[in-house]
């Protein structure tokens, strides 16, 4: 079964092949892509995948509805919270249980918490592959002090299987909400620094204006989604386009540029931050103080029907389909990840691209190789 | 010819139980309707055959719909819809190794996740988590499918 | 673009982004010097699993199995006999294999007694892998030695110097800030 | 120990001494390669940030497998990737060292029962020091790390290993035709 991607044995003598990966700084995980090359110029680019597939969708049917929601942390592992929600979601449609005020404020915080987080990430890591290593120090430092907000609360630092059905697992920190707008005033002033550093430089400029076009219909073609979506001129983002939790009380704009270069997605990963901490700010002043953290779930969890939910991680739109048959286990969980779906776009985006920007464009598609392979 | 399908109301999307061999007219329809966005697309193992379901949305409207389809064990075959859909490239790709649903006019048919050398599609109930063959391991006779041609009813969508 | 002004960009670029990291220089520190200063882990952190016992040396647990059917990654092995003597269970085994241990605390979650907890114990690397399979005795030393636990039923609790447990202080516990607030009210 | 290596001279204690610094040297040197595979890569990096900083410990990341000589196992090791673990570690020059960290690299973790994961990469090559957690946060990593420099330093405990440890079925074979009795 031979496909026009399959890659083949160079047959050509100007063209080289080269082998990137799963070992690769820039490949950002265990991706693997075959490039050939023309002098300077990217002629295919075959990604191939799995190098972290981990069974996921198959143990997660011999567990029950709880145990799976620390499974589903590890999928995303940069953005680890935000993963546990689809799934939770979709369950507490199929039970229709109820989650009060306060619980969905409090998953806002969070979700909004680790985006900041991931996107720090990003930022550190993607401007290793640009050749800058200031940023990546600034970064972490940053992130470090979410995790440590997050850990006196949800008691772990990445993966902290906090949110459940009905709400989340336990209280909040008595210092939470003004560890968190301490935190915001604090990072607020560190923004301009990584502008000047990163976005406002003339040198990122200079890589990264023009550089990885991609066109608004191939975009939505290929189901991308989330930064690399917007960057292209879409204003798709499952946070309006099907609300969940408190997003619809709270007043937030979807940042979207036209160009879809490398320049368009990384402008546009910085004003979701900024955009992030209006919608923390904004949850912070409307979460009751005090109040019921959690809902009434049934004890004994017997989920029939099956439901798809959505939500906008910090890639794009991430889903659970979960199909249960009256059981307390699945009978079958599936993941749609965003990152899964953006990376198909390697071939369109490298081809034709110089070498030295192809791992710019890696770095601006910015996977996840937990939640690709699953 | 009337397309064969029965639709029915699910939270707040439109699911539509297709036959087999109108699954890509029916999507082919969809699409002429304006779903342009790929949501997802499920291989799963029901014990009596193979379902695929594909999740669309209009990004105009947020309009939702599911397509699902059951195929026989023995002939588990369909239409590819990456002509439609680009985005199903790899979800197709993914149902194939997974579940060993074969899409006929996918351009690059190969495993993705697992090994190019593996045989096994271990997310099949016939195997155990491990990706061991479970013993005694029976398929279930296929279920009486009511006529296709009738008003749209509920049935149980989703389960075994 | 001329020579001049390309040299101009770059200077200007360079000059950006060394104001920018300029700002920071006066910023103290942040690095802790880790063999010889510990981090600060709060009460609810999930490094390490205890068995806690009460006060005067019995143990909490009732072996009533809920820990090992809430655990997703399959450690805990608990064996149980009948009382002879009045009813419920003795404790016979208590095994939990921390090498393959996911810290989600599902486990801490659903205990009815709050015998197993948390604890912010986190240096155990080994050489031998094996090491890791903890069993009742270990897990009970790990409880004696913790100082502050966190389990769902109690909140976290304050071992004292002489040997009793408390309840910390709602400043330490989770959901405290009801209490702080009614406090202040009432004041 | 070519230099001072001699049938006719005895073993002395100079040799031991030179062995000491020459390990102290090593230990005080560690130059980890920079493989990531999953969650735990990203304490690993953390760990290499301004809040704990393994720098101070003399341990820089290197891209090559061939400047380096510890490999930290910062994740799932499953079947398609084993044998590109197995490959980088045989390109590690010697002397070489491995640290495995995480709950999925010890022995699968959560993830064990899996068709694709490999229980613990200690069956593909030999591992030094286990660090638990899931993932262990950089200061339990940074412990470890300590853990394998007294290993290292100290005489009696040199690196003395099989290369490749054994098994008694196929690592790398899918499942069903690796030789092992499913357990049902």
């Amino acid at each position: 079964m031979r496909g026009p991607t399959q890659i083949l044995p160079t047959d050509r003598a100007d063209e080289m092949l080269i082998n990137m990966g799963p070992q690769h700084p820039a490949t950002h995980g265990v991706l693997k892509v075959v490039i050939g090359l023309e002098g300077e110029r990217v002629t295919r680019a075959v990604p191939h995948i799995g190098f972290l597939h981990r069974n996921h969708e198959k143990i997660e049917e011999a567990r029950t509805y709880p145990q799976i929601i620390t499974y589903t942390d590890r999928m995303d592992y940069v953005s680890g919270l935000q993963n546990e929600l689809p799934f939770i979601l979709a369950v507490e449609d199929l039970l229709g249980v109820e989650v009060p005020d306060r619980a969905k404020y409090l998953r806002v915080i969070f979700f909004e918490l680790y985006r900041l987080a991931s996107h720090l990430v990003w930022l550190g890591t993607g401007m290793l592959d640009f050749g800058a290593i200031t940023p990546f120090l600034y970064t972490f430092r940053d992130r470090e002090r979410i995790l440590e907000i997050v850990e006196k609360t949800a008691g772990a630092r990445m993966l902290p299987n906090y949110f459940t059905f009905g709400g989340v697992r336990r209280d909040v920190h008595p210092d939470f909400f003004k560890d968190v707008a301490d935190f915001l005033d604090f990072f607020e002033k560190r923004l301009p620094d990584y502008y000047a550093l990163v976005l406002d430089s003339p040198v990122f400029q200079a890589r990264a204006v023009g550089v990885g076009v991609l066109p608004k219909e191939r975009a939505i073609a290929r189901g991308a989604s989330g930064p690399v979506l917007r960057a292209s001129g879409v204003a798709y983002d499952v946070r309006k386009a099907e609300p969940y939790d408190a997003y619809p009380e709270i007043e937030f704009e979807v940042p979207v540029r036209e160009e879809g270069d490398v320049y368009a997605r990384f402008w546009v990963r910085f004003k979701e931050m900024e955009e992030s901490i209006k919608i923390i700010r904004q949850a912070i002043e409307k979460t009751p103080k005090v109040g019921p953290y959690k809902g009434k779930v049934p004890a004994r969890m017997k989920v029939k029907g099956s439901r798809y939910r959505a939500v906008e991680i910090s890639r794009g739109h991430l889903g659970a389909h979960v199909v249960g048959d009256g059981t307390d286990r699945p009978y079958r969980i599936k993941h749609r990840s965003p990152s899964f779906a953006n990376l198909q776009l390697i071939p369109d985006l490298l081809v034709g691209a110089r070498f030295a920007d192809a791992i710019a464009i890696l770095s601006s598609l910015d996977p996840v190789f937990g939640e690709v392979d699953r | 010819m009337s397309l064969r399908f029965k639709t029915r109301e699910e939270f707040d999307e439109v699911v539509y139980a297709v036959h087999p061999e109108d699954y890509r007219p029916l999507l082919e329809q969809l699409k002429g309707e304006g779903f342009d966005y790929p949501r997802n697309l499920t291989g799963m193992d029901l014990e009596y055959g193979l379902r695929v379901v594909v999740h669309l949305t209009r990004l105009a409207d947020g309009a939702k719909v599911t397509v699902y389809t059951d195929v026989p064990y023995d002939a588990p075959e369909l239409p590819s819809i990456t002509d439609l859909w680009p985005g199903f490239e790899w979800f197709e790709r993914e149902a194939y190794d997974l579940v060993g649903v074969r899409f006929r006019g996918h351009p690059d048919l190969r495993r993705i996740l697992t090994e190019d050398h593996w045989t096994i599609h271990p997310l099949q109930k016939r195997y155990d988590t491990g990706g061991y063959e479970l013993p005694g391991w029976q398929p279930k006779p296929w279920p009486e499918v009511a006529d296709w041609e009738e008003a749209p009813e509920g049935d149980e969508g989703g389960e075994a | 673009m001329s020579l001049l002004a390309e040299v101009w960009e770059a200077v200007r670029a360079i000059g950006q982004g060394m104001a920018a990291v300029n700002r920071r220089v006066g910023e103290s520190a942040v690095t802790e010097f880790y063999p010889y200063q510990k981090p600060e882990i709060p009460p609810v952190s999930v490094q390490f699993l205890a068995l806690i016992q009460n006060e005067d040396g019995s143990d909490r647990c009732v072996s009533c199995l809920a820990c090992e059917r809430a655990c997703p990654s399959q450690v805990i092995t608990i064996e149980r006999k009948r009382n002879p003597a009045g009813k419920g269970f003795v404790l016979e085994r208590f095994d939990l294999d921390f090498v393959n241990c996911m810290h989600c605390a599902n486990c801490v979650e659903v205990c009815p007694v709050s015998a197993i907890v948390t604890v912010g114990d986190f240096e155990h690397a080994v050489y031998d892998v094996n090491m890791l399979k903890a069993d009742k005795a270990f897990l009970d030393e790990i409880g004696r030695r913790a100082q502050v636990w966190y389990s769902p039923k109690f909140g976290v609790e304050i071992r004292k110097p002489d040997g009793s447990i408390e309840k910390a202080p709602p400043e330490m516990q989770p959901g405290g800030l009801a209490e702080l607030l009614a406090g202040e009210e009432g004041a | 120990m070519g230099l001072l290596g001699s049938e006719a001279r005895p073993q002395n204690i100079i040799v031991g001494t030179l062995d000491d610094v020459i390990n102290l040297a090593r230990s005080r040197s560690l130059w980890p390669l920079t493989f990531g595979i999953a969650c735990c890569a990203i304490e690993m990096m953390a760990a290499w940030t301004p809040k704990v900083d393994a720098d101070r410990l003399g341990m820089f990341f290197r891209n090559s497998p061939r400047q380096a000589d510890l490999m930290i196992i910062s994740g799932t090791v499953n079947k398609k990737i084993a044998s590109r673990v197995k490959r980088l570690y045989e390109q590690l020059a010697e002397p070489k060292w491995v640290v495995s960290m995480g709950a999925c690299a010890n022995q699968g973790g959560p993830f064990r029962q899996g068709y694709s994961v490999v229980e613990g990469v200690d069956k593909i090559v030999p591992v030094d020091v286990y660090v638990p957690g899931c993932p262990p946060r950089p200061e339990a990593l940074l412990q470890g790390l300590l853990l394998l420099r007294d290993k290292i330093a100290d005489r009696k405990l040199r690196y003395q290993q099989p290369r490749v440890a054994l098994t008694d079925y196929d690592v790398f074979a899918e499942p069903g035709k690796d030789g092992r009795v499913p357990v049902l």
